[in-house]
């Protein structure tokens, strides 16, 4: 079931939109940089629009039921051809990839919507938006490229906008220390990612040296090769799609906030918020997510990598939502619990739910890029307040905010019936209805779904605390003086936005997208609800999201079946059980709402006592926590510290002394040494040079003599 | 015809500026860009290159010392044919570029620069050793005096490091190429320099193994590889903008290129007996000059430290001596004389307007130059490799190509170049997975530089009101970064005309090998036929080539079969069985 | 080494009886006493004189040779000519009376440049002395043998060009010489030469 | 009737004599005049080759070298004059121009 389309539109348009804004945004005026950026967006997701719903949506009916996942492609031109490496610009829109398209297109474009106001007063707007759309563009090619490498161009494309964009204030109004502060966050966010796009570059070349290709379809049939033995370093042996499995794994890890490799994104906040946003909610750290659903036929085929990534995404989610217990920063908290969530999505793609995993990724995008916008109309209002002890009381002022916030609030924390409830219960019910027989078929369900469980009791109250704090109770910290301004200094009157008191109330601009993502928060759980709900109902597949994405996200199962001999992760006893299925569903709720309740009754009116008393008994573990258990410091010393000492080290002692000194200059010394010698010789006196020619002379005539005389025979 | 046009139009443009009075700078410098450009124009003529043939074209061949047997011959194939352009379309950007860094002596600047773009183009050219030789050291020259003349710092000291080191390595070279003249000669009794002929004898291993060497010294001193790189750091610090963007951009890739076009095919044997060690240096190249270059204070001693380190990206792709790491590794090379370059002369605009290269003199340079930072940033990510800009193809070849190195040279015995001997056969895999490092590294010293110089916020006053680019200096990025993005979004284009060639050689090579490979001992023999008889019918995969064989009674094992050969696609590394497959236990289910 | 000599001489057993021998040994002796003379006087005069010793002699020596013009030349271009140049030049010059016999400085060198030349000494007299052995001269000689006319014709008709290049050389000299010892600032050229 | 052997062992002493004073005496002077010696010595070797040989071949030679031997004295002796102008010396190793 494939058809072709002229895909490449989708990211070109939002390329044009930068390549425009990017050259010449300083001669257009605002109101035309504004029309490219969000036009440019806009006409590509009405592309998306149309090719998913006028010409997949046919498609995937016609092949509902076969495995055969409808596609629509176009192979651009051969981009890369050389021996028996052949790259084209493929790109494919399947199901999956659809989804993403929707996510990228429609969040995105609300986001540029969103920018318009949040930065009209930027000095060079035209750079943001053109970065913005820049951006756009490379997470479209990361989501259509139908082999890796054209992958890994969005890959990195979306790393080096993420630097620019965290980076973009690098001045600050030239209060260095901010200025210099983003710049290094940006460049930590892609240096990390580095780490991770190494991992994925070898995973890349293991691939291709065992099979040949790197086209993800090809490689989907290349199940017999991926199974083969492999003795990385001569250890072993594990099979091709096991260490090629782990080094992609690694790249996500980089990409979409992993432990270890999560520490960037808490920085990133550094960058506007729009772009914390899109970027570093939304849209570009789920490409981790994306890219194992996509791979899912290679990682179905080593179970025991999908054991680690299950493992390692429960672990990120509670470590990451325990950190957000005690952060001040709003965007910091927004930050945490995004890797948190993350976390989440690779439970379940880690426990072969890669539909439910993406289904989250979905919702998340929703609430999530909600909330940051929300708290970006906060910080716009309180002039780059971001303290959460400065807030407090903002409900009225902000009604549209406070709304859209609350929503977003209860789905992130699991509320029946909104979104998040539905995503993250799937995950939670995966991961215990799940045998892995790599790892230990019995424990390992537990331990999931007992840390996630008590990921998503801190999700709920770290959220609910943040949200009485920002909005209920009276408003904390004095008045910023409004000479304070944010970012460029305030010129003249509010875009729509007007002032109430100290605050700048957000335009339309800023609550249009405000509430559409509010709805979609709200709503979107229904496209996924649970099958048991669809038992009570007696509807069959009412998972009307997995019944989407099932063709592409069980290729993997199938092979493994076919292949692996079933070896694979795969669903256990449990799974059939739809009373235990309900039992967890209401535990579920009962603990959202309970640790909601808490965090309310807790914050209602600012910090009680209450949480004084528990910070203070808990000082040491809330210290912990406070400083992010030191991850960053460690880090700093075993690897930055190390790595700059060592670089300066080669430097003097290689470079400078052993080759320079005692090398090259030793060999000029030796020579100059013998030439003082021999010149020696050079008295100018003829007379020694007679010498020397009558000596050279004898010597010839001793020579011809001698010669002469045994041949005479003399 | 065309090519001897193209060689000497510059030494002509030489000849008439050197006529002009001294007064008369403007025209001095308008001349010689002229010149430039239109030898660029004349060899945008190589348009009529068929890039679906592997052999030699455009050829020009007339006696030049016919008692000596030395030629006038000059040829371009797939292989030289984008670093002849490379020279062709980068000598007139410099030139337009040092309009005003180079105010003293502008006569004898132009004259040098033209007499070295003429060295270098000889030198991509030349099919006769001992024209190569005099092409090789007549770059010497100019580059001596544009350093030690127009160089900052302690110039004379920088350009001498230069020259001594060039010098040791090239004599070593001559005398080996003379050691090939009068054994050759004595065995065939045809005395000749001719690169072709010699190409159809093969040396018995012992001699192989000096003559690779003597060869091998000369071009790793210019590539520079691992322990001989020092002199290049001062070079390029030392030497004004001009030279260093030459020196980095077409200079280095004389190294690279002297080992793909002689050093290696030459002696096929010694080649394979070496490459494990040059890999071993290649690779640390790589990263200790990645290590390196982020302790430098000095921008330009920084961009010099990544050349070390690309380099060694380039060198490693070339023992990979498969198709993928070829092409990869001349891809690097184009990209890396662009990026590179382009690093050079932003540096330069930089140390035009505040006489400097310290990194620490500028910062929230983006505030008063954007369009400058944006060029640079372009630039500065290519050179990081990012995919979509020309730095990644390179680089993405070059690993695949060591990644998945193994050559077939003949029946079952597969030749691998990168495998130490007695190590496990994880060699390469081990080689690509370090180099493949280098990708994070090189992005570690060049966002650091970027940032020291672009981010944060004016910290020297002096900084504040820096011009931006004007006309002229964007005329001279613009091709630059174009380039780039050209490179990298389409690179087919670049890649196409280079298969047939690269695949060509790697024919040669292991049938060169497989002679050679049981010649122990000393001694030429000539290989009955000529190669491209071999070739012909090993292309068409017909009947058992005609074996290479000793003059005289007895033959030598007989040759590869052609179906073995890396004949076309069979060069490079699409496994006929996945490698991993036939390296590791029973291949299940493998083809 | 003359002992070299004569013992080769002995063996040519005729010699006793022949005045033309005789007046060989005699102007040989006396060549040999000159030139020594030459070399190891102090005062640059007596060396000078000593040498005209050595010249006349040889001249003499040219007769016995039956070189009867060259003996000619011998004592005018040499005895004449060229000696009164040299005591020319030493009256102008050599107010320096009083060499020592320079083994002062570089007295190593010189002894190794001696010893050198004894070798060389010996190994020539070795091959002539060998060389001359049993051949028997042609006793019968054309009358006219080194004669002016014979010569002379000889000199012009087959040595012509040697000749006149001889004489070019002998014209440029004389141009050099003078070239060189012309005072740079007074224009005023003296032509020592 | 003299023996050839004679000839050129008298011509051979007078040579190394002559060259043993180019090399010991510092006196251009004295050594231009054992220059003088060893082209003497030259020129008997040549005649005493003509006697024996019977034609005059030798005898043209020494003729020549004669020529020159006025020549090189005429230079020789010029240069020394204009040295001794110089340098007040006419002593050898004081004149080491020929140093660097």
């Amino acid at each position: 079931m494939t058809k072709t389309f002229p895909l490449l539109w989708i990211p070109l348009l939002p390329l044009l939109g930068a390549a425009i804004n990017l050259l010449c945004g300083r001669v257009l005026s605002r109101r035309a940089v504004h029309a490219v950026a969000c036009g440019s967006v806009a006409g590509a997701l009405g592309v998306v629009v149309f090719a998913i719903f006028g010409r997949l949506w046919p498609l995937a009916w016609a092949a509902e039921g076969t495995h055969v996942p409808a596609r629509l492609v176009q192979t651009a031109y051969a981009w890369i051809t050389a021996g028996s490496v052949e790259l084209p610009v493929g790109l494919v829109c399947d199901p999956l990839s659809a989804v993403m398209l929707l996510v990228v297109t429609l969040v995105g474009f609300l986001i540029h919507l969103y920018s318009t106001g949040y930065m009209a007063h930027e000095r060079d707007h035209a750079r943001f938006f053109g970065y913005l759309n820049l951006f756009t563009g490379a997470m479209l090619i990361l989501v259509l490229a139908d082999n890796l490498p054209l992958l890994f161009v969005g890959w990195e494309g979306v790393g080096v906008c993420s630097y620019l964009l965290i980076g973009f204030w690098y001045d600050k109004d030239g209060t260095e220390r901010l200025g210099l502060a983003n710049a290094m966050a940006g460049r930590k966010a892609f240096l990390v990612n580095r780490v991770g796009d190494v991992a994925f570059l070898l995973g890349m070349l293991v691939l291709f040296a065992a099979t040949g290709t790197l086209s993800i379809e090809s490689l989907a049939l290349r199940a017999s090769d991926l199974l083969l033995p492999l003795h990385p370093l001569g250890l072993g042996p594990y099979t091709v799609a096991g260490v090629a499995g782990l080094l992609l794994f690694i790249g996500a890890m980089g990409k979409s906030a992993q432990i270890p490799l999560y520490v960037w994104l808490p920085d990133a906040m550094a960058g506007p918020t729009p772009v914390s946003a899109l970027i570093h909610a939304a849209t570009m750290v789920t490409a981790g997510v994306y890219m194992v659903a996509r791979m899912n036929f290679l990682f179905m085929l080593s179970p025991a990598v999908m054991g680690l990534i299950a493992l390692v995404g429960a672990t990120t989610a509670l470590f990451a939502a325990s950190i957000g217990f005690a952060q001040h920063d709003i965007k910091k908290v927004l930050a945490y619990s995004t890797i948190s969530q993350l976390g989440y999505m690779f439970v379940a793609v880690g426990v072969g739910a890669f539909s439910a995993g993406i289904f989250h990724l979905f919702t998340h995008a929703f609430f999530k890029a909600c909330l940051f916008l929300g708290a970006g109309a906060i910080i716009h209002a309180l002039h780059d307040e971001q303290d959460l002890r400065q807030m407090g009381g903002l409900r009225r002022p902000l009604a549209t905010t406070h709304w859209t916030f609350l929503v977003s609030t209860l789905a992130i924390a699991g509320i029946p019936p909104l979104s998040g409830f539905f995503s993250k219960d799937e995950i939670l019910w995966r991961a215990i209805a799940t045998a892995n027989p790599a790892l230990g078929s019995t424990w390992l369900p537990a331990l999931l779904y007992v840390m996630s469980l008590a990921a998503a009791l801190c999700t709920a109250f770290y959220m609910f605390r943040l949200y009485g704090l920002v909005f209920l109770g009276e408003r904390r910290g004095a008045a910023p003086a409004s000479s304070h301004g944010h970012a460029g200094g305030h010129a003249g009157g509010h875009a729509g936005g007007g002032h109430a008191g100290d605050l700048h109330l957000p335009g339309p601009a800023m609550e249009a997208p405000l509430i559409v993502l509010a709805g979609g928060a709200a709503l979107l759980g229904l496209l996924g609800l649970p099958e048991v709900v669809g038992a009570w109902l007696g509807i069959e597949h009412i998972n009307l999201f997995e019944r989407w994405l099932a063709p592409v996200v069980d290729q993997g199962a199938r092979l493994a079946d076919r292949w692996a001999g079933g070896h694979r992760v795969a669903a256990n006893a449990l799974a059939e059980s739809h009373g235990l299925e309900a039992l967890l569903l209401l535990l579920s709720v009962a603990v959202a709402v309970g640790s909601s309740a808490l965090a309310w009754k807790l914050y209602r009116a600012g910090p009680s006592a209450l949480v004084a008393r528990l910070t203070a008994r808990l000082r040491w573990f809330y210290r912990l926590v406070l400083n992010k258990y030191w991850v960053d410091e460690l880090y700093d010393w075993i690897i930055v510290r190390p790595y700059k000492a060592l670089a300066v080290v080669l430097f003097q002692l290689i470079d400078r002394l052993v080759i320079d000194r005692l090398g090259v200059h030793g060999a000029a010394r030796s020579v100059d040494g013998v030439g003082r010698v021999l010149r020696r010789l050079q008295t100018g006196s003829v007379q020694h040079y007679v010498v020397g020619l009558v000596i050279g002379v004898t010597a010839l005539v001793v020579g011809v003599v001698g010669a002469a005389l045994l041949g005479g025979g003399g | 015809m065309l090519l001897t046009a193209i060689v000497l139009l510059p030494l002509l443009g030489a000849l008439v500026v050197a006529l002009l009075p001294r007064a008369e700078e403007r025209a001095t410098r308008h001349l010689g860009f002229a010149f430039t450009l239109l030898t660029f124009a004349v060899s945008l003529g190589l348009a009529a290159f068929r890039p679906a043939e592997a052999g030699w074209q455009f050829v020009v061949q007339r006696p030049w010392v016919a008692s000596l047997g030395i030629d006038f011959h000059l040829a371009v194939d797939g292989i030289s044919l984008w670093l002849v352009l490379l020279t062709t379309f980068l000598t007139p950007i410099v030139l337009l570029s040092s309009y005003r860094a180079i105010t003293t002596r502008v006569k004898e600047f132009v004259v040098a620069m033209l007499v070295l773009e003429t060295g270098m183009l000889g030198v991509f050219l030349a099919l006769d050793l001992f024209l190569f030789y005099v092409f090789w050291e007549l770059v010497l020259v100019p580059m001596y005096l544009i350093i030690g003349i127009w160089g900052h710092g302690d110039r004379i000291y920088a350009a001498l490091k230069f020259v001594l080191y060039t010098v040791v390595g090239s004599l070593l070279m001559l005398a080996a190429i003379i050691y090939l003249y009068v054994t050759h000669g004595q065995a065939t009794g045809h005395y000749t320099f001719d690169y072709p002929t010699l190409m159809l004898s093969v040396w018995g291993r012992g001699e192989q193994l000096w003559l690779f060497l003597a060869f091998a010294l000369a071009f790793a001193i210019k590539v520079p590889l691992f322990p001989l790189h020092t002199w290049l750091p001062d070079a390029h610090t030392q030497a004004p903008t001009a030279g260093s963007v030459v020196l980095a951009g077409v200079l280095l890739k004389l190294g690279t290129y002297g080992f793909l076009r002689f050093a290696l095919p030459l002696f096929p044997w010694a080649a394979a007996r070496c490459a494990p060690y040059l890999a071993a240096l290649a690779v640390i190249g790589i990263i200790y000059g990645a290590l390196v270059a982020y302790a430098q204070q000095d921008a330009k001693r920084l961009v010099a430290y990544s050349s070390v380190s690309h380099l060694g990206f380039v060198m490693l792709g070339l023992l990979a001596m498969n198709s993928a790491g070829l092409q990869g590794s001349l891809f690097l090379m184009l990209s890396h004389g662009v990026s590179t370059g382009g690093l050079f002369l932003a540096i330069g605009v930089l140390y035009e307007r505040r006489h400097t290269n310290e990194l620490a003199q500028f910062g929230g340079l983006w505030r008063p130059m954007p369009i400058f930072a944006g060029l640079f940033m372009v630039i500065m990510l290519s050179s990081a490799g990012l995919p979509g800009l020309s730095g990644f193809v390179g680089e993405f070849l070059i690993l695949v190509g060591a990644f998945t190195h193994r050559l077939f040279v003949d029946g079952g015995e597969q030749l691998r170049l990168l495998t130490l001997p007695g190590a496990w056969h994880w060699g390469p895999r081990v080689v690509a997975g370090l180099a493949a490092l280098g990708v994070l590294l090189g992005a570690v010293y060049l966002l650091a530089m970027f940032q020291k110089l672009m981010f944060g916020p004016i910290t020297q006053p002096k900084n504040a009101e820096l011009r931006d680019l004007d006309a002229r200096e964007i005329a001279v990025f613009a091709p630059l970064v174009v380039l780039t993005f050209v490179m990298g979004i389409y690179p087919r284009p670049f890649l196409a005309p280079m298969e047939p060639a690269v695949n060509r050689l790697l024919h040669d090579f292991s049938v060169r090998y497989a002679a050679s490979r049981d010649h122990q001992g000393s001694g030429v023999r000539r290989l009955r036929g000529k190669l491209d008889a071999l070739r012909d019918e090993a292309d068409q995969a017909t009947a058992v080539p005609p074996a290479p064989a000793r003059r005289g009674p007895s033959a030598l094992p007989s040759a590869p079969r052609a179906s073995e050969l890396p004949s076309g696609r069979a060069a490079g590394v699409r496994p006929v069985k996945p490698p991993l497959a036939r390296s590791h236990g029973p291949a299940r289910g493998a083809a | 080494m003359s002992s070299a000599l004569m013992s080769s001489a002995l063996m040519s057993s005729v010699l006793w009886s022949n005045p033309v021998q005789w007046a060989f040994w005699l102007l040989g002796g006396l060549a040999l006493l000159g030139a020594l003379g030459t070399v190891t006087r102090r005062s640059p005069v007596q060396a000078a004189l000593f040498l005209v010793l050595t010249l006349v002699a040889t001249g003499g020596l040219f007769l016995v040779l039956h070189a009867s013009f060259l003996a000619a030349m011998q004592v005018l271009v040499y005895a004449g000519a060229v000696m009164v140049l040299f005591l020319f030049v030493v009256m102008s010059v050599s107010h320096t009376e009083g060499e020592t016999l320079g083994l002062a400085q570089g007295t190593l060198g010189k002894l190794i440049g001696l010893a050198a030349v004894g070798v060389l000494g010996h190994q020539l007299l070795r091959v002539c002395l060998r060389l001359g052995d049993g051949r028997s001269l042609r006793a019968a000689l054309p009358g006219d043998f080194g004669d002016v006319r014979s010569l002379g014709r000889w000199i012009f008709s087959r040595y012509l060009l040697p000749f006149e290049a001889i004489s070019v050389l002998l014209l440029v000299a004389i141009v050099a010489a003078v070239a060189i010892t012309r005072r740079p600032p007074r224009g005023r050229a003296e032509g020592e030469g | 009737m003299v023996p050839t052997s004679q000839v050129l062992g008298l011509a051979a002493l007078l040579f190394c004599i002559g060259l043993a004073g180019v090399i010991v005496r510092r006196n251009l002077l004295i050594v231009l005049m054992s220059v003088e010696l060893m082209l003497n010595a030259a020129n008997l070797a040549l005649v005493g080759f003509a006697r024996a040989r019977g034609d005059l071949e030798g005898q043209g030679l020494a003729f020549l070298i004669v020529a020159l031997a006025a020549a090189e004295a005429a230079v020789g002796l010029a240069i020394v004059v204009s040295v001794f102008r110089s340098r007040r010396t006419v002593y050898a190793d004081e004149v080491t121009l020929l140093r660097r």
